[in-house]
């Protein structure tokens, strides 16, 4: 089989697992329907896990570059299955497959849901492994006409209304997206990186480069829209805490990471061989680190002041992705695999939060964080799971957000982005800790609205299943991170092990003391009057649709702003 | 040419997103996607002023038609 | 106040897009040049388009066939999950009960003429102007043409649900064989498998496939949206 | 040609001004083809500028039309009825739900409501 042939079967399986559940739903009669719903689901989500396997000795050699059905390069589509794209692969399938179980129990159990679920997980695939700019867009359409679908798939009011305006906000950025291809496509003639990067280089005149400078700028804006980053994150918390549980642990873990490194691909492909373009290109990456940064600390103030625990979740994931992106944007192969193991790892516990604190949230009834207690009550594996997910979160050592978040810091040593995010992560150990109170057994005095007189234990093997898989998954990425970091490492072509050899010293446990400490500290001051006055005013404030739109129009502005200025 | 027919489709939309009665602001949208066809048809690109024929004109329309039978057809 | 956010974030916009679009290039013809030599020998189709759409770029195409199915299953789910008749719908005046037959006579003739156009725009499609998309949508409208020119019980009998849902899984599913069939000929996937062989077998007839297939899927798609909107009732 | 693109910026940013200030949700969908028509304009409109005629390979004749812009062209059309597609059954929910096509009253409601 030749290794064409596995990665594009390894991209186009999951459709036919949809092709499958489309099928199942035209059946009549019950047990054959079940029988093609699990053939559906092992062929679409963990046959292409095995192929993976079966691809990794090749990818670790060399990337894998060819056009799809070998056409002439000139018009063809271009492929790049290298090392990143097997890692958010293995990432995708991964997190998909689990919340897909997850859902078989808790979730939507209908044939459309997991058609377009598996639709998604296409996407996923295709867009990590694409190298041609309009088959990027064609995959980002895909991605985000299944997300809007799939959080819709809800049914509460508030759900649709978060799928509108992430719809226009994002078909928006598609139409920028656009703009962006058309200028390049008029200057460079091609369409596939490795074209466009040929082209490139017989850029003289200032028009051109200007030309190129702003339609690279209309595509990082468009693609920042669906990753979230500081201007354009509005959409986010509203989509992620109405989508049904195994949607956003999937939205948050995986799809708002996907777009950035395939954005990485594309600019660090053109960076490394053109120099006219490079001084835009160090610009633009500047402004995202520094806006990846605020969006960290931004974000973790936010996530403080809700009282909703699944929007504390979603505002969570734009702060975890502000540090995904600030380490992103030092485009050394070292930051990008450091970014990766923190995106990796961020999708574990973030799926373990919002599937635990979903269905603890469902058992209870209502979702405010201040009126739920006893949710011990639920049973051991949600507690113990939102518990395990709590500490990883808050990178307490053992568990993998301490080996991920040390990795970033430890690229941003000494400088201002270290102070900023060392200030986002005691956010984190305070909301964790104010979300954790769901657990507390209820005092006497207190008379908060509680479910002890009826606790209803969540059962269900499948979302025990899940919940324990990443609680372990969590535990055991947390010890094995140096593996982990020399397998990133060495796939995406750095020579350096983004996490550092001695992980487990004496000032950095010593750290971490000190950070939860001060994690407590900030908890105590948010829930004291003053502190909930303060928080209840943030919390009112919810970002409106304009509002959205205008921040889209900011930072395009900005961007676009600084580009014409150098020229 | 192209110019008179790019000002009318600027017009027609213009009409549909400030006009008060969403039947005529359709039927509006219809048309600039109707004249865009007839543009796309001057410019040589056949195929694309069958698909924007086709899917403007037609399917929008109809979809567009739907929703305001099933919801309410004036703005405010 | 929006005003104000909405005239500051177009002045912003036509900052940032204006010297983009307006500036003057002139227009690569490298691509076009490829085309004119080898268009036709590579794909067997006389039409560029058609070449690139379904030649050069399948992989473009099928991902649209796939957001196409994506949207029409959630437009599907999410109109059907809620029954219509909770509200009236007071956005436009009822029709009159009785149907003229005017409407259901021309619509009994007008309709094959449409569907002729909508199999003739799928199947010559690498010839003249038209393909997959064009062709589908076409037949869509031919096929929603008879459901409205029919009385409203007769409606379900003739285009029952059942049979346009087999239709378009099975068309899907052709699809998906299409795209793996040249494996069967010992090319890659999505590589015209009458390239390897001798030059008996025209290779315009795998490009036909793709587009009849595509065809297929967009007007069974396309109807069950329509009739769904057209009568609101949720029978199967 | 220059007063071509000036017009078609204009309508994107039409598109994009309607979008953000009406009011009425099924007037933010039609803000969407708008766009999604402006920018298709826009490449078929540059597309069309190296040649005279249309890319249909006949004998004796090598003065097309870019044919790639076309081909790409046809993929946005049919993204865009998708997305005006899915956008509508929103509406048509949240119409079911709220009895308003008001974003704003339908923002307060749905804030009010958990």
């Amino acid at each position: 089989m030749k290794s064409e042939t596995l990665i594009l079967v390894q991209i186009l399986l999951p459709l036919v697992g949809a092709v499958l559940f489309f099928i199942a739903k035209l059946m009549k009669n019950q047990n054959l329907r079940r029988i093609v719903e699990v053939a559906g689901g092992i062929v679409g989500l963990f046959l292409p896990l095995v192929i993976l396997m079966l691809l990794y000795p090749m990818v670790n050699k060399s990337s894998i570059r060819f056009f799809v059905g070998n056409q002439n390069p000139l018009i063809g589509i271009a492929l790049h299955f290298d090392g990143m794209s097997w890692l958010l692969s293995i990432m995708g399938f991964i997190s998909a497959s689990i919340a897909w179980l997850y859902s078989r129990t808790a979730g939507p159990k209908s044939q459309e849901f997991s058609a377009l679920f598996l639709i998604q997980t296409f996407a996923l695939t295709a867009t990590a492994s694409s190298a041609d700019l309009f088959n990027l867009f064609v995959c980002f359409e895909i991605l985000g006409i299944a997300s809007y679908a799939l959080t819709a798939f809800s049914g509460k009011g508030r759900a649709y209304m978060a799928a509108f305006s992430y719809m226009a906000v994002s078909s928006t950025a598609m139409a920028i997206f656009l703009l962006g291809v058309f200028g390049i496509y008029r200057i460079t003639g091609s369409l596939s990186y490795d074209g466009i990067a040929r082209y490139i280089t017989e850029v003289y005149s200032e028009g051109q480069i200007v030309g190129i400078g702003l339609s690279l700028v209309c595509i990082v804006v468009a693609t920042a829209v669906r990753v979230a980053i500081l201007p354009v994150y509005g959409w986010l918390p509203e989509a992620h805490a109405s989508a049904p549980h195994a949607i956003s642990a999937v939205l948050s873990g995986v799809l708002i990471k996907v777009p950035l490194f395939a954005l990485g691909r594309f600019l660090f492909l053109l960076m490394s061989n053109v120099s006219a373009i490079d001084i835009i290109f160090k610009e633009v990456l500047d402004v995202l680190k520094f806006s990846g940064t605020l969006t960290a600390l931004v974000a973790v103030i936010f996530a403080l002041s809700q009282k909703e625990a699944k929007r504390l979740l979603a505002y969570h994931s734009v702060s975890q992705i502000g540090y995904v992106v600030s380490a992103w944007a030092i485009a050394s192969p070292v930051a990008i695999a450091a970014a990766w193991m923190h995106a990796f790892y961020h999708a574990l516990f973030k799926g373990l939060l919002f599937l635990s604190i979903g269905c603890v949230t469902d058992a209870a009834g209502s979702k405010d964080v201040y009126t739920i207690r006893n949710a011990y009550k639920t049973g051991v594996v949600p507690t113990v799971s939102f518990f395990i997910g709590a500490l990883s979160i808050s990178a307490f050592p053992p568990f993998n957000g301490f080996a991920s978040k040390a990795a970033i810091s430890y690229l941003h040593k000494g400088s201002w982005e270290y102070v900023i995010l060392s200030l986002a992560s005691i956010g984190t150990v305070a909301s964790m800790f104010k979300l954790s109170r769901i657990f507390w057994p209820i005092k006497s005095k207190e008379k908060i609205e509680t479910f002890t007189d009826n606790p209803i234990r969540i059962t269900g093997f499948w979302l025990k299943f899940s919940l324990l898989f990443f609680s372990i998954a969590c535990l055991m990425t947390g010890l094995f991170a140096p593996q982990i970091g020399a397998l990133a490492g060495s796939l995406v072509g750095s020579q350096q092990n983004p996490v550092s050899g001695k992980l487990y010293t004496f000032n950095s446990l010593q750290g971490t003391i000190l950070l939860f400490v001060q994690g407590i500290a900030l908890y105590l001051m948010v829930t004291s009057p003053l502190g909930k006055r303060i928080t209840h005013s943030i919390e009112a404030r919810r970002p409106s649709f304009a509002g959205l739109l205008f921040a889209f129009a900011l930072g395009l502005g900005m961007l676009g702003g600084l580009v014409l200025l150098r020229h | 040419m192209i110019t008179f027919l790019l000002m009318f489709v600027l017009i027609g939309s213009a009409y549909a997103l400030f006009s008060r009665d969403l039947l005529y602001s359709t039927i509006a949208l219809s048309m600039t996607s109707v004249v865009s066809a007839l543009i796309f048809y001057i410019l040589h690109a056949p195929d694309v002023a069958i698909t924007e024929a086709a899917v403007g004109a037609g399917l929008s329309t109809v979809i567009f038609i739907w929703i305001i039978k099933h919801t309410r057809r004036s703005d405010p | 106040m929006i005003y104000v956010m909405g005239i500051v974030s177009i002045l912003l916009l036509s900052l940032v897009l204006g010297p983009m679009i307006i500036s003057d290039f002139v227009w690569p013809h490298i691509a076009r040049d490829f085309l004119l030599h080898n268009g036709l020998t590579d794909t067997g189709a006389s039409n560029l388009v058609s070449a690139i759409y379904l030649g050069y770029r399948a992989y473009d195409t099928v991902g649209e066939t796939i957001v196409l199915l994506a949207a029409v299953t959630g437009a599907v789910h999410l109109i059907k999950g809620f029954p219509a008749s909770v509200h009236g719908s007071e956005g436009l005046p009822q029709k009159p009960k009785r149907r003229t037959n005017i409407i259901s006579m021309t619509t009994g003739k007008l309709a094959p003429v449409v569907m002729l156009f909508g199999w003739y725009v799928m199947f010559f499609g690498h010839l003249s102007p038209g393909g997959g998309f064009q062709g589908g949508v076409v037949l869509a409208s031919g096929l929603l043409f008879i459901a409205l020119g029919r009385e409203h019980h007769q409606r379900e009998s003739k285009l029952d649900r059942s049979g346009l849902h087999i239709i378009e899984v099975s068309s899907l599913f052709l699809i998906l064989l299409l795209v793996s069939l040249p494996l069967v000929f010992g090319a890659s996937i999505l590589e015209n498998p009458f390239s390897t062989t001798d030059e008996t077998i025209p290779r315009v007839i795998y490009m036909i496939g793709f587009n009849m297939a595509i065809g297929l899927k967009v007007g069974s798609g396309l109807t069950l949206l329509g009739l769904l909107m057209m009568d609101m009732k949720h029978d199967d | 040609m220059m007063i071509n693109r000036i017009l078609l910026l204009g309508l994107f940013l039409l598109g994009f001004y309607g979008l953000m200030v009406q009011r009425n949700m099924v007037k933010k969908v039609f803000a969407l083809s708008i766009q999604n028509s402006a920018v298709v304009l826009l490449f078929i409109l540059e597309g069309g500028s190296i040649g005279s005629h249309a890319p249909i390979v006949t004998e004796g004749q090598t003065e097309y039309v870019d044919p790639i812009p076309q081909a790409l062209m046809l993929t946005a059309i049919v993204v865009g009825i998708c997305v005006t597609a899915l956008a509508l059954a929103l509406v048509y929910r949240l119409y079911q739900k709220y009895e308003t096509l008001d974003v704003e009253e339908i923002q307060r409601k749905a804030n009010n409501e958990e």
